[in-house]
Formats: structure tokens, sequence, C-alpha cells
């Protein structure tokens, strides 16, 4: 691989692991005036932050970079690590350079964090965002629009921009164009699983939350040419698809880890948001309209979006027939609810369809993994060894 | 003279006091034996030693209050008290600005916030695993082969303090071998395994509001790299006492006093009077 | 079945010796094997069971793995070429299992012990469909398809409450020899259980158990039960199982297997070198692609 | 601490309330083998029983199956069923609980329980309950149905959230119409709005007289008893019969001035879910110390009136939608909860607080450790904090909450001998400036109204 795309890697290495948030603080230094709102996992609609003026920043935990000195006292046993790191975070100062702080009702847990926040952080902005889980009704789109504009109008408050059709058709431009490179990538290793490392579209992808949606383009832009043109040798390899990790994110040792073991991966759920709609939204007449029937009608399946027209169990097995995979992996963090419960009925349907699965738990904090390396070898061994 | 005894049979350690009021409130005698199999045995024989070395005769003693774990088979014993109540009574009496106490016994460590009359106000407590407690250093220091009350200052030697991953006080033994066969040394081995401990202890005791003045007890308050340690992972300074040990004894034997109805003046009866350690 | 031992096998030379190493947390175990077969034949596609008759286990070999574990697995494997009067150097391919099998410079090749433990499991007992091993610091629970792949498995926490070294520290304390402990708890006629799940709490309920006047075997018989108890929790979540073979150091004690027999209601199978199978499983493994080398390099 | 004598009230509600959920499970039966009445399974947070009225329809409760397997020591089993499909150890073990039972064929009184004719996920604050309903109709195979509520953000509902909700009523009703082939009958709907209105009338008086002193009944434990009546029947005129007879009785109780025991020593505000499987030994820890719980959050789960809200039959369907939206524990935020229960140390006298955290139970449990910090640091509120399940058996140890019950009761006593014991009100210190060590700790209090 090139240098230059190494080097953008190792920057967007840098970029993820900076606990300070470099990134977002001289993004404010050059737009003074201007907020920069954190969201929780999964999904948030960057583009109307955006269009607000604003940088809508990616909260994804602080990894095992933090020590838990406060948190664990305020979420206590069984509860995921993404929720206490990133009140820890809260906790210690490294979310001052944010703003504001978005959550939706992806889970119990989540839901409760964004009111412990709201109490402990008078002076920041928190919002919670109910997303509707009903689709199929009449009303959900209404809503969700009305919903919008609520945020809107906070957002207004905060000194940004009034919402107007043409910024947001600009920010929905802007992201449409993301997601395509996105995909673009994903479908890259999906066919040529050599030639990208998971890990390193790992960091690429995961740059994008403390970047403005126009640099991580241009990078993401500058990268697919490059990874297109690699040659690499095909390795003997499982081939499989990731599921489970769509909020809590795996340590980036664990991702190099399943790779190293002998696994291709053809499709993961690692920062499912920034990859939500399956299709272009479209930038129409009523581009905030357009924003809301693409969550309910033309968005991708999750353990934290409930549409019960299309099953989630299905979608999974077709997925991993569409790409040929040989298994499936569950890399689920621990105590994740959504996740585990969802975990039951994907597992049923997997089995009925002879797919072989492995689930492995993680925690974002964790640094030693002696017995997922065993786990994850293991299963490669039993496909690949007759 | 009026006398009253706090028994506080822990886990690994019975710790007796007797107190009395001959001229002021006094502790006359105390007494640590090891617990071993027979609680009921151990109490007694704790019970005694400190009569003895109180010079008094156990009928005289007038009440007695248990506490810890074994609280419940002390047979001689006027009634029982949970241990919470009595660290927060016993430190309070020792340092009475005391808002917060550490207590890191044997088998579990707690943090008790404590109010300006020594009232329990809040608590918290490790359960069910040994990870990080007095049997997770003794084991520590059964696999380097050293004294139990050397490792704490062998402790403070290190200066490359090695990061320890186990928390099970059965597995910190090859933690610790392997550390030993990479050539780390035994203080540096030592540093890390009180680093973890307090580690996990600290993330335990925020449950609890902790305010000055902070008061550690518990046998692991002997430790004095233990206290070192945490008093680094907090960013302030311990109170630790030479009573420190006995402080749950010396609250069971305050409820005593207080149980016999008697009025008394706390406050009179200081550590630098006590009696010494049994 | 059962395999010929060493004194057995015919005294013509193998075609190929193979080892597999077991570097486990508490003790490193090493299995020479010998290849009897053609060395021009194609054996390599061959399924494992296929070649159970041209394979004899010629030496075996155990020591403390303690911090320097090549150095450990040197030493079993030592023992091993001494038991089956070979010289190291002969050995043709070596595989390595267990937690320190990344550490064995001289490994031609690693495997998890979990495929290992299924590999050796299976040849030893063809129909075998689950595995349980219980060592030192860990208890695996695998089942196996049809064709003895690995199916699903599962292994503890990291957590000593139930496996090995727990019963070492309890027969420590309870004074009795370690290679008795499995046959003293047979003798329990009224198990004591043991509630808490903590191996290092534990301690001090068998010491109220010893005052309280429970005799030994009881309150060994209790900590089997509570051993079986976590036991079966794993092997609940590899799928539905209704025979099993225990492996490992401890399927060394009566004791144990009687208490998980108890608890599960199925039969139990225990091999007679059970501590020994997840070596077995290595060398068989490396025996296979030792032979695949052969074929693509010939 | 000896066994306080406690004079466990025994009136003529404690018979009726008996027949009441036989009555309840016989037409579940009756449903089960004939298909009438039609059953619909339905989550009790904010549940809108007056809609199945509106069809005479029978709810199928899962969670009053899995408390009922708990109580009665049942649960383990198919906790481990489901485990066995599946299920992780730390998922929500009344989901397991029902599904385990529901795969082992197990129901809690024995007698056959209907294939509901529609899985109604009204989903009411817990998120778990989506997950619960789909995974319960997959395993039965019947029809599923949405019911999004909007989480409550905003310190009311906004006219958005109302509309929404009312809509989807309108849809659910059409659909069930299809389903059972029945009409929905307006009238009979209106009809359960109206008696809903009288039950909560009724309901919210009881609860109110446990401000008294001593309190006529315990808020925690009675008032689980009074919890299967109340939302099985709240919309039909024996609801207001029972409820209506219970508050008469609890008024004269509290005009004998008789407490719960001899004498009421401690007051005190629950939070969480009861152990169930343990629910006899926890109830005789508080005995012990002879507290009396006036008030507890997990009461209110199915709804909250003790502060005024009311269906109202001269708009069904829109008080429907409120109660769903704003008028129960669960749909409100967690700071909403954090004020219910300030409001109950202060309205309701108490001199503490007990958190029972509850490891199945994110809804409840998830930040209660925050909420701790809120009330011992910044009000100063004695404030005891548990842990142990409210329907896995693993995960209680009596001997550890009797430790901590105790040694939260031992202090309460210090601080009445010592005078410094305050009640009520008094025991709310104002937010101290400067409080709290850990950085950003709130002293500022930022409750939603
Ligand atoms: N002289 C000493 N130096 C260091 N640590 C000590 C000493 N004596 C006792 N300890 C520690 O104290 C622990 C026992 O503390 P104790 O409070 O008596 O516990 P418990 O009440 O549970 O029996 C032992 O496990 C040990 O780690
Ligand atoms: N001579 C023996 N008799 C009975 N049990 C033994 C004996 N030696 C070891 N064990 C048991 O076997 C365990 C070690 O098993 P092993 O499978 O070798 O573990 P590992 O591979 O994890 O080191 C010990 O912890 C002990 O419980
Ligand atoms: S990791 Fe799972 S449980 Fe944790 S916040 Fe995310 S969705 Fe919720
Ligand atoms: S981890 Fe170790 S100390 Fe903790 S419960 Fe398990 S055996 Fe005990
Ligand atoms: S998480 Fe709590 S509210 Fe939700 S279903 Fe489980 S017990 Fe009920």
């Amino acid at each position: 691989m090139p240098a230059a795309t190494e080097n953008l890697i190792e920057r967007c290495r840098e970029i993820v692991e900076d606990l300070q948030m470099g990134e977002v603080r001289r993004w404010k230094e050059q737009n003074p005036g201007a907020a920069a709102i954190g969201y929780f996992p999964v999904y948030a609609p960057m583009e109307l932050i955006h269009a607000s003026g604003f940088l809508p920043v990616g909260l994804n935990g602080a990894g095992d970079r933090l020590d838990l000195q406060y948190a664990d006292a305020r979420f206590g046993s069984f509860i995921c690590s993404i929720v206490k790191t990133t009140l820890e975070m809260g906790l210690t100062g490294y979310l001052d350079p944010l703003d504001g702080l978005l959550f939706s009702g992806i889970c119990d847990s989540a839901r409760n964090l964004a009111f412990v926040f709201q109490r402990n952080f008078p002076q920041k902005y928190v919002d919670f965002l109910h997303l509707p889980q009903n689709p199929s009704s009449s009303a959900s789109a209404g809503f969700l629009k009305a919903e919008y504009l609520r945020l809107a109008a906070q957002l207004e408050k905060l000194g940004g921009r009034k919402l107007a059709d043409d910024a947001l058709r600009a920010s929905i431009a802007a992201y449409n164009e993301n997601r395509a490179l996105l995909g673009d990538l994903y479908a890259l290793r999906a066919s040529n699983p050599h030639q990208v490392r998971t890990s390193d579209l790992y960091l690429l992808q995961r740059a994008g939350n403390f970047l403005p949606v126009e640099t991580h383009n241009e990078w993401l832009s500058r990268a697919l040419a490059d990874i297109a043109d690699r040659q690499a040798k095909p390795r003997d390899s499982v081939r499989i698809v990731i599921e489970g990790s769509f909020c809590e994110q795996p340590p980036l040792d664990l991702i190099r880890l399943v790779e190293d073991a002998g696994c291709y991966v053809l499709d993961d759920d690692f920062l499912l948001g920034r990859r939500w709609f399956t299709e272009d939204v479209p930038a129409g007449d009523d581009p905030l309209g357009a924003l809301a029937e693409s969550y309910l009608d033309r968005s991708v399946y999750s353990s934290v979006r409930h549409d019960f027209r299309h099953r989630r169990h299905k979608l999974l097995v077709e997925k991993a027939r569409r790409l040929g995979a040989d298994a499936v992996l569950f890399l689920i963090a621990k105590f994740c609810e959504p996740a585990y419960f969802d975990y039951v009925l994907f597992k049923r349907e997997l089995e009925a369809a002879q797919i072989p699965h492995l689930l492995l738990e993680f925690e974002e904090k964790a640094f030693t993994f002696d017995r997922l390396r065993i786990e994850v070898e293991t299963f490669v061994e039993s496909l690949l060894f007759d | 003279m009026r006398l009253a005894a706090g028994v506080d049979v822990g886990s690994t350690q019975t710790k007796a006091v007797i107190v009395g009021d001959n001229g002021g409130l006094r502790m006359l005698g105390r007494a640590l034996v090891d617990t071993g199999a027979n609680v009921q045995r151990a109490a007694e024989n704790g019970f005694l030693a400190a009569c003895q070395q109180a010079g008094v005769s156990p009928q005289d003693v007038g009440y007695v209050v248990g506490t810890g774990y074994g609280r419940y088979k002390i047979t001689f014993g006027n009634s029982q008290m949970t241990e919470i109540s009595c660290h927060a009574r016993g430190a309070h009496h020792l340092f009475p600005s005391t808002r917060t106490v550490i207590d890191m016994g044997g088998q579990d460590s707690k943090a008790i916030s404590v109010g300006a009359e020594g009232e329990v106000l809040d608590f918290v407590m490790n359960d069910k695993c040994a990870a990080g407690t007095g049997r997770f250093l003794a084991n520590a220091a059964e696999v380097l082969g050293i004294g139990l009350d050397e490792i704490g200052p062998l402790s403070l030697a290190a200066r490359h303090p090695v990061k320890i991953t186990t928390v099970c006080t059965v597995f910190v033994e090859s933690d610790i071998l392997s550390y030993l066969a990479q050539g780390k040394k035994p203080e540096d081995v030592l540093a890390g395994v009180h680093l973890a401990i307090a580690r996990r202890t600290i993330s335990l005791a925020r449950r609890v509001p902790i305010e000055q003045a902070i008061v550690m007890t518990g046998g692991v308050s002997r430790n004095v790299g233990m206290v070192r340690a945490l008093e680094q992972v907090l960013g302030t300074k311990l109170e630790v006492g030479s009573d420190a040990h006995f402080a749950g004894a010396i609250g069971a034997a305050l409820f005593a006093i207080e149980k016999m109805g008697e009025s008394f003046e706390s406050g009179i009866w200081r550590p630098a009077d006590a009696a010494p350690a049994g | 079945m059962r395999l010929r031992p060493a004194e057995e096998t015919n005294p013509t030379a193998p075609t190929l010796l193979v080892a597999g190493v077991d570097v486990g947390s508490g003790f490193t175990k090493a299995v020479l094997l010998g290849w009897y077969g053609d060395a021009g034949a194609s054996a390599a596609g061959a399924p494992l069971e296929e070649l159970a008759s041209e394979v004899r286990i010629l030496g075996r070999g155990s020591t403390r793995t303690g911090v320097e574990m090549e150095k450990a697995a040197r030493a079993a494997l030592d023992q091993a070429c001494e038991a089956a009067g070979a010289a190291s150097s002969e050995i043709g391919y070596v595989a390595a299992a267990g937690l320190g099998r990344y550490s064995i410079g001289f490994r031609d090749i690693q495997i998890t012990e979990i495929t290992c433990d299924a590999r050796g499991a299976r040849f030893l007992y063809p129909r075998a469909a689950a595995v349980i091993d219980i060592g030192s610091q860990s208890t695996r629970a695998i089942s196996l398809t049809e064709t003895g792949r690995v199916r699903q498995f599962k292994t503890n926490d990291k957590c000593a409450a139930g496996s090995g070294s727990f019963i070492v520290r309890a027969a420590r304390y309870l004074q009795v020899d370690l290679e008795s402990v499995g046959d003293i708890a047979v003798q329990a006629n009224n198990p004591h259980p043991i509630s808490s799940i903590c191996a290092v709490l534990a301690e001090s309920e068998i010491i109220n158990h010893v005052s309280a006047g429970v005799t030994v075997p009881n309150i060994l018989a209790g900590i089997y039960d509570s051993l079986a108890d976590r036991s079966a929790l794993l092997l609940k979540r590899v799928g539905p199982v209704d025979e099993l073979v225990f492996v490992g150091g401890v399927a060394r004690q009566q004791g144990a297997v009687r208490a998980l027999e108890r608890r599960l209601k199925i039969p139990i199978r225990v091999p007679e070198h059970c501590e020994y199978v997840c070596a077995l499983g290595a060398a068989l493994l490396g025996l296979k692609r030792a032979l695949a080398a052969r074929q693509a390099t010939a | 601490m000896s066994e306080a004598p406690r004079s466990e009230y025994r009136g003529q509600i404690h018979q009726q309330q008996k027949d009441l959920m036989l009555r309840w499970y016989e037409r579940l039966e009756e449903s089960a083998r004939t298909g009438n009445p039609p059953s619909v399974e339905l989550m009790i947070s904010g549940n809108s029983i007056e809609l199945l009225e509106g069809f005479g329809a029978v709810p199928l409760y899962p969670e009053v199956n899995a408390l009922q397997l708990a109580i009665r020591h049942l649960s383990l089993d198919p906790i481990l069923a489901a485990e066995e499909l599946g299920y992780a150890a730390d998922n929500c073990a009344y989901v397991k609980a029902d599904i385990g039972a529901l795969i082992r064929g197990i129901t809690p009184a024995g007698t056959p329980l209907p294939k509901p004719a529609l899985v109604l996920c009204n989903f009411v604050g817990c998120n778990t309950y989506v997950k619960w309903f789909e995974h319960a109709a997959e395993f039965q195979g019947v029809p599923l149905a949405m019911l999004d509520v909007p989480f409550l953000r905003t310190p009311e509902p906004r006219a958005e959230d109302v509309d929404y909700v009312v809509r989807q009523l309108h849809e659910i009703v059409c659909q069930l119409e299809q389903i059972t082939g029945r009409r929905f009958d307006m009238d009979r709907f209106r009809e359960a709005v109206r008696c809903s209105a009288r039950v909560e009338e009724a309901w919210s008086r009881i609860k109110h007289l446990a401000r008294r002193t001593p309190s006529p009944f315990d808020a925690y434990f009675d008032a689980i008893t009074l919890m299967g009546p109340l939302y099985v029947y709240r919309g039909s005129p024996e609801g207001v019969a029972f409820f209506e007879l219970a508050l008469k009785e609890m008024e004269e109780k509290a005009a004998r001035g008789e407490g719960i025991y001899d004498q009421e020593k401690f007051r005190v505000v629950l939070e969480g879910p009861p152990p169930y499987p343990f629910f006899r030994s926890f109830r005789d820890m508080f005995a012990s110390w002879k507290a009396t719980a006036v008030a507890s959050t997990y009461s209110t789960v199915g709804g909250l009136w003790e502060f005024g809200f009311r269906h109202d039959p001269s708009r069904p369907f829109e008080s429907v939608a409120l109660h769903m939206l704003a008028h129960n524990v669960t749909n409100r935020n967690y700071l909403q909860r954090y004020e219910q229960i300030r409001r109950y140390v202060e309205e309701w006298d108490a001199d503490g607080i007990v958190i029972h955290f509850v490891k199945s139970c994110r809804l409840f449990s998830a930040g209660q450790g925050d909420m701790r910090d809120y009330f011992t640091r910044q009000l100063g509120v004695p404030t005891l904090y548990i842990e142990s399940d409210l329907e896995d058996p693993r995960y209680f140890s009596e001997a550890q909450i009797k430790n901590r019950m105790d040694a939260f009761f031992e202090a309460l006593e210090h601080s009445r001998s010592t005078g410094t014991l305050r009640r009520g009100a008094a025991a709310l210190r104002q937010p101290a400036a400067g409080a709290g060590s850990a950085p950003g700790a709130g002293e500022r209090l930022n409750i939603l109204p």
C-alpha cells in the first residue's frame, strides 16, 4: 500500500485515540461561535446538525484509554462499558469540547445515561431523541419530522443557523457522498477482502466521527483510489460477517486479532450509524421529510431499530448468503441487552440455514484477549480443518 | 468500675477489646487471635485474652457486643451489631473528624460515609469475590515467600510497578510468577499488586461520597504499602491510627457501653492511653 | 476403542514421529506418536479415524509449567522420548497447544486446546459428541458435529472457582494427598454443599465445615458438586449432550466424575490418560499436517 | 434483631383479591380452550386495559406470569431453559422466565394459558419489552403489533406525541377488529375509561393514606398485592367495587390509628422492583426493623396517579395516550423519577430511601448509583443500596442483604437516639454549594419539572 495511505490511516488512528479530541478543538477554533454536538450511538441525524452550522461528533466511548474512577459508582454492575466510559469522559472533562450531547432510545442503559448527563452537566445542552419504533404507522413520518424540528429549534437556540431547506439539501448531499464512499470501500472489501484490512477500514471510518464531513469525504476518496489499486495475495481464510457491534465498539486490537486468526471480514456493523441509509436520501422539495422517511423506510436493519415488517434475523441470513460468507461472528459487548436478545433469534435462524456462527463477548476497556484469541482460532480451525 | 467489651469476629482475625470507665473511659485490654476454623472458640479466646490483659475477670464485664461476620456465633455476647456500624463508630472515636471510612479486611472491603455523630450515612461493600482484599495480599506474600508484614514496606521501594491484569486472588499467583520469571523485581511486582487493589477499592469506595477525614481501618491498614497506594490513587491523605485494626471491636465496645445504659463522655479515652497490643 | 500401549507396538521403527505438546497453565504434557503407515501412500486426505490402525502412542511426559514454558515443553517432550526410546532429534513435526502454544519456539504449528481436545477425544471415542476438559485454571465444554468438528464451545471466566486449582487448594487445606482426593470424595454419604462461588471464600466455608464436624469425604463431595454445577452450566450452553467424554487433569479424580454423573445423569467416559488428550489431539492434527506437507513436497 | 410482630392486614379485600385473580386465570383458561374471550398479550407499563375492554378481550400479562413463577420458586428452570436457547446470563430474567416457561409449557397456576390473538407491544418506556414481545410472538407464532409511545423527554408530552399515540391507537383498533372479528364497542370503551378514573381515585387515596403516621398500609409489599386487580380489572365495575372497598377498609384502619406493626419505627421510600424469589424474606427484613414503605416507585409502573392524573371519559383516546406517555414511572425520564422519589420523601414523611438494584432490569437500575449520589450527597437523605434480582434466584444473597439492611437501620436508629434523624421535608438538605468530590458532580440540580 502506498505510504500516503499508510500515513492517512496512522493519522486516523491518532485522531480516534485522542481522548482530548484535538480535531474537534481545532474545528471550533476555526469556526468561532459554532458548536460541536456529540451524539451517542447508534444513529443521529448528522445532516441536521451539519445544516445548522455545527459539527456532529460521534461518541464511541474511551476504550482502555481511561481508567474508570467515577462512573462505576454511578452505573454499578451489569452495565456495559460504553455507558460508563462515556460518563467517565464527561466527569473528567474530556467532553468539554462538546457543547451538546444527543442520545436516543437504543436501550434502557443509554437512555438513563442521557438524563444522568442532564443532571451532572446542567451547563450543557443534553437532549434525547425519540426515533420511532413503529415505522408501519401512518403517523410515524409526521412524528419524526416534528421531532427533528424540535431538535433544529434547540440547535438554533445554541447559536445555530435556522434550519433552511437549501442548507439541509447541501448537508444531505455531503452525507450521501460520505455513505457512498464508505459503501464503495465496504463493497471492495466484500469482493476482495485481502485488499482491505478491516482494522484500516475501521480507522478510516471512525476518524469521520471527529472530522467535518467534507474533509472526511476527501480522505475516503483518496484511500479508496489507493486501496483499489493495491496488490495483495489472498490467504486461506474463513469469510465472515460480523454482527452485534453496532454500539459499543470492540477494541482495535480485537479486530486485528480476528483478522490475524484467519478471518476475512466481508461485512460488519461497526459504527453502523455512519452507514445507516441503504439508499441516498432524496434531497427534493421536502428534505426534512425525506430524512425522516429514509429513517423509516430506507435504513439498515439494526438491533436498536424495530420494524416488524422486516425481520432482522431473516435479513442477517440473507446478507450472509448474498456475500457468500462461511460464518457469522457475533461480537457483542458485555451487558449489551439489545444485542444479546437479538442473538437468540439470529442463532435460531442461522442454525436453520446451517450457517455456523461464533459468539464472542468483549468489553471496550479490555486490553488482553487470550481467551478470545483461543475462541476465534478454534472457530477458524473448526472451519478450516476437516 | 463498669466494664464493657467489643468482639469483632472477622473472617481472618478476631479482635477483642475491653473498655472501662475507671476515672474516664479507658481501653483496658485488647487481643488479636486468628479466627481459624472454630469461630466460636476464636471469639471466646479473643475475649478471654483481652480480659486477661486488662486484668479483669470475664464475669465482671457487664455487656458484650459482637460484630464481624461471625457475630452470631458469639454465645457469650449480649447483642450484635453489623461491622459497618461498628467500624464507623470506632473510626469516629479514633478520629472525631472522620467522614469516610475505608475498611479492608481479610475477605472484604467496604467504604462507609459517616456523619458528624459517627452515624452511618451510606456504605458499600464488595461481594462474592475475594479479588482485591487482604487475602489477595496474603496470597501474594506467600507466592513471593515474603512475610505479610514485609510486603508493604518492600512495595514502597518500587520504581517501575508492573501492571497486574488479573484480579482473581488465585490467578494472581501465575501473574506474579511470570513477572518474576521475566526478571522483574519483587518490589515492582508488589507495587503492581498493591496498586491493582487500590484502584479496585477506590472505584468501589467512590460509590459513597468520599470526604475528609478519610480513615482507614481493618487489618490491611497495617500494610503501609497499601495505605500509600490508596493515597496515591485517591490523591489525598488517609488517617491510619495504631488502633485501626481494632476499629470494629472498639466500635462494638462503645455500643456496648451505650447499651448498658451508661452515660459516658465520648472522647475521654484516646488512642494515646491505649493498652499495648496483645 | 483403546490404543495399544507402547510396549505392544511392533518393533519396527515408525515411518514418522510426531509430537503434541500441551502447555497448560499448571502442567505441560507431551505425547509422542509414531506413524507406521506406508511412506509412499497418500494418507493425507484420509480422516484421522482411518489412520488409527497405523498410529501408536509411543510415549508421554508431563511436568509443571512454571514460567519458562519452552523449557517445560522440552522437559515434557524429553520424558516422552525417553519412554519411547527415541531421540528428540528424530521427531518430524511438533504441534503445540495450550496457553503457551505461541511460546514454543520449536513448534511447527500451533492449534488451540479446544480443537485438540475435540480431536483427541474423537480419536479415542469415535462417536464422542461432547467433551469437557477441566484443567488447572480453565474449564472447556465442547460439542462436536457428526464429523467430529467443533460445533460449539464455551470456556469459563478467569475465575478459579470450579477448576482444578480450587481442588488443589482444598486438598491442601484438608491435608489430603492430591492423588487421593477423588477417591476419598467417593466415600461421601452426605455431601455438604459449598455456597460461595469464589474459590478463595469457599476456603473459609470449608474450614467451617471441618469445625462443624463434617467429614472430609462429605466436604470434598460438596466441592465436587459445586464444580459439577459450574461445568454443567457451561455444557448447557454448547447444546444438548447425551454422552460426555471427560478429560483434563481433574478427570483423574473419581469424585469429580461421579459428581458430574450425578448432576448430568448421562454416561461419562474418562480415557485412561485423561490429562494427555489435548496433547494427543495436537499430535494427531500435527500428523495430518505433516503428511500433507510430505505429500506436497513429494 | 428480634422478629417484630406484624399485624398483617386481613380484611375482606384480602379474600376478594384472591377471588379476582382466580377469576382472571379462569377466563384465561376459557380463552385457551374456546378462543372466547379473545386474549391480547400486553405489557403492564402504562397498559391500556381500557382498550381491551372495548373488545371484551382478556389481557395476558407476561410479567404477572413471570412474577408468579418467581414467587412460587418456579423461575429457575424456565430461566435455564431460555439460556439454552441462547439468552445471555445478563438478559432480563423476566423475559427468560416467560419465554422459558412458554417453551417448557409451564404456567404459574398449572392451568393452560391461551395463545393470544395479538401480541400488542405497548412500548412504554422499556426497550426490553420490545425484544420480549418480538420473541413472544415469534415463539408462539402469533401476530405482533407495535404501539410506539415516545419517551418523555420534555416536561410534558408534546402535542405531536399525543397525536402519534392516538393515531396508532386507532390503527390498533382496526387491526384488532380484523383479527378478532369483533367490532370495537366505543360505549364500552368509554365506560371502561370511566371505571378506570374511579379506580384511580380510590387507589390514589389509598396511597395518600400512607402519608399518615403510622401508615395503615405498606406502599410496596401491600401495594404489590393490589396491583394485580389494578391492572386486570381497572376498567371494569369489579375493579371499582374492589378498590372502593379497599379504600374504605384502609380508611377505617387509619381512623383506628393502626399501622403495619404494633409500632411503626421507620418510614422509607422504596425504589426498584422486589426480589420476587425471596419476597417473604425480603419483607421480613423490613419487618424486623418495623420499617414501613410509605411510597414506592415500583407501584407506579402501571400508572402514576397519586399526583393527580385520571383517565377522562370525555376524551378517552387522548387520556389513554396521556396515561401511557406521562403518567407511569417507566415512560417518565430518569430525573423525573428522582423528583418523584424526592416528593415521596417530603410529602410522605420518610426517614430514608431504599434502592433495590435489580440486575435484570436496566430500566430501573441503570444509573441508580447516580440517583444515590443525588439523594445522599446532594439532598443528604439516608439511602440504602442493595443488589439482587427480581426473578433470578441465583442473584440473591440473603446474608449480604440482611447485613446491609441491618447496618442501614442501625444507623437510622443511632441517628434517632442522638436526635439527628430528620423526617420528611426536614430530611432534605438544601443543595450545598461545593458539595461533591467528583468533578462535575451535580451540585446544581437540573431536574425537569
Ligand atoms: N501485620 C500485618 N501487616 C500487614 N497486613 C496485615 C497484618 N496483619 C493483618 N494484615 C492483613 O489484614 C487482613 C485481616 O484483616 P482483618 O480486618 O482482621 O480481617 P477480618 O475482619 O476479615 O478477619 C489479613 O488478610 C492481612 O492481609
Ligand atoms: N496426581 C493427580 N491426581 C489427581 N488430580 C491431579 C493430579 N495432578 C493434577 N491433578 C489435577 O489436575 C489439574 C491440572 O489439570 P491439567 O489438565 O493438567 O491442567 P492444565 O492443562 O490447565 O495445566 C490440577 O489442578 C489438579 O486438580
Ligand atoms: S452497548 Fe448495548 S447496552 Fe450498551 S449502550 Fe449500547 S446498545 Fe445499550
Ligand atoms: S475471580 Fe478469584 S477471587 Fe474472584 S470469585 Fe473467582 S476465584 Fe474468587
Ligand atoms: S427490563 Fe425491567 S421493565 Fe423491562 S421487561 Fe425487564 S423487568 Fe420489565
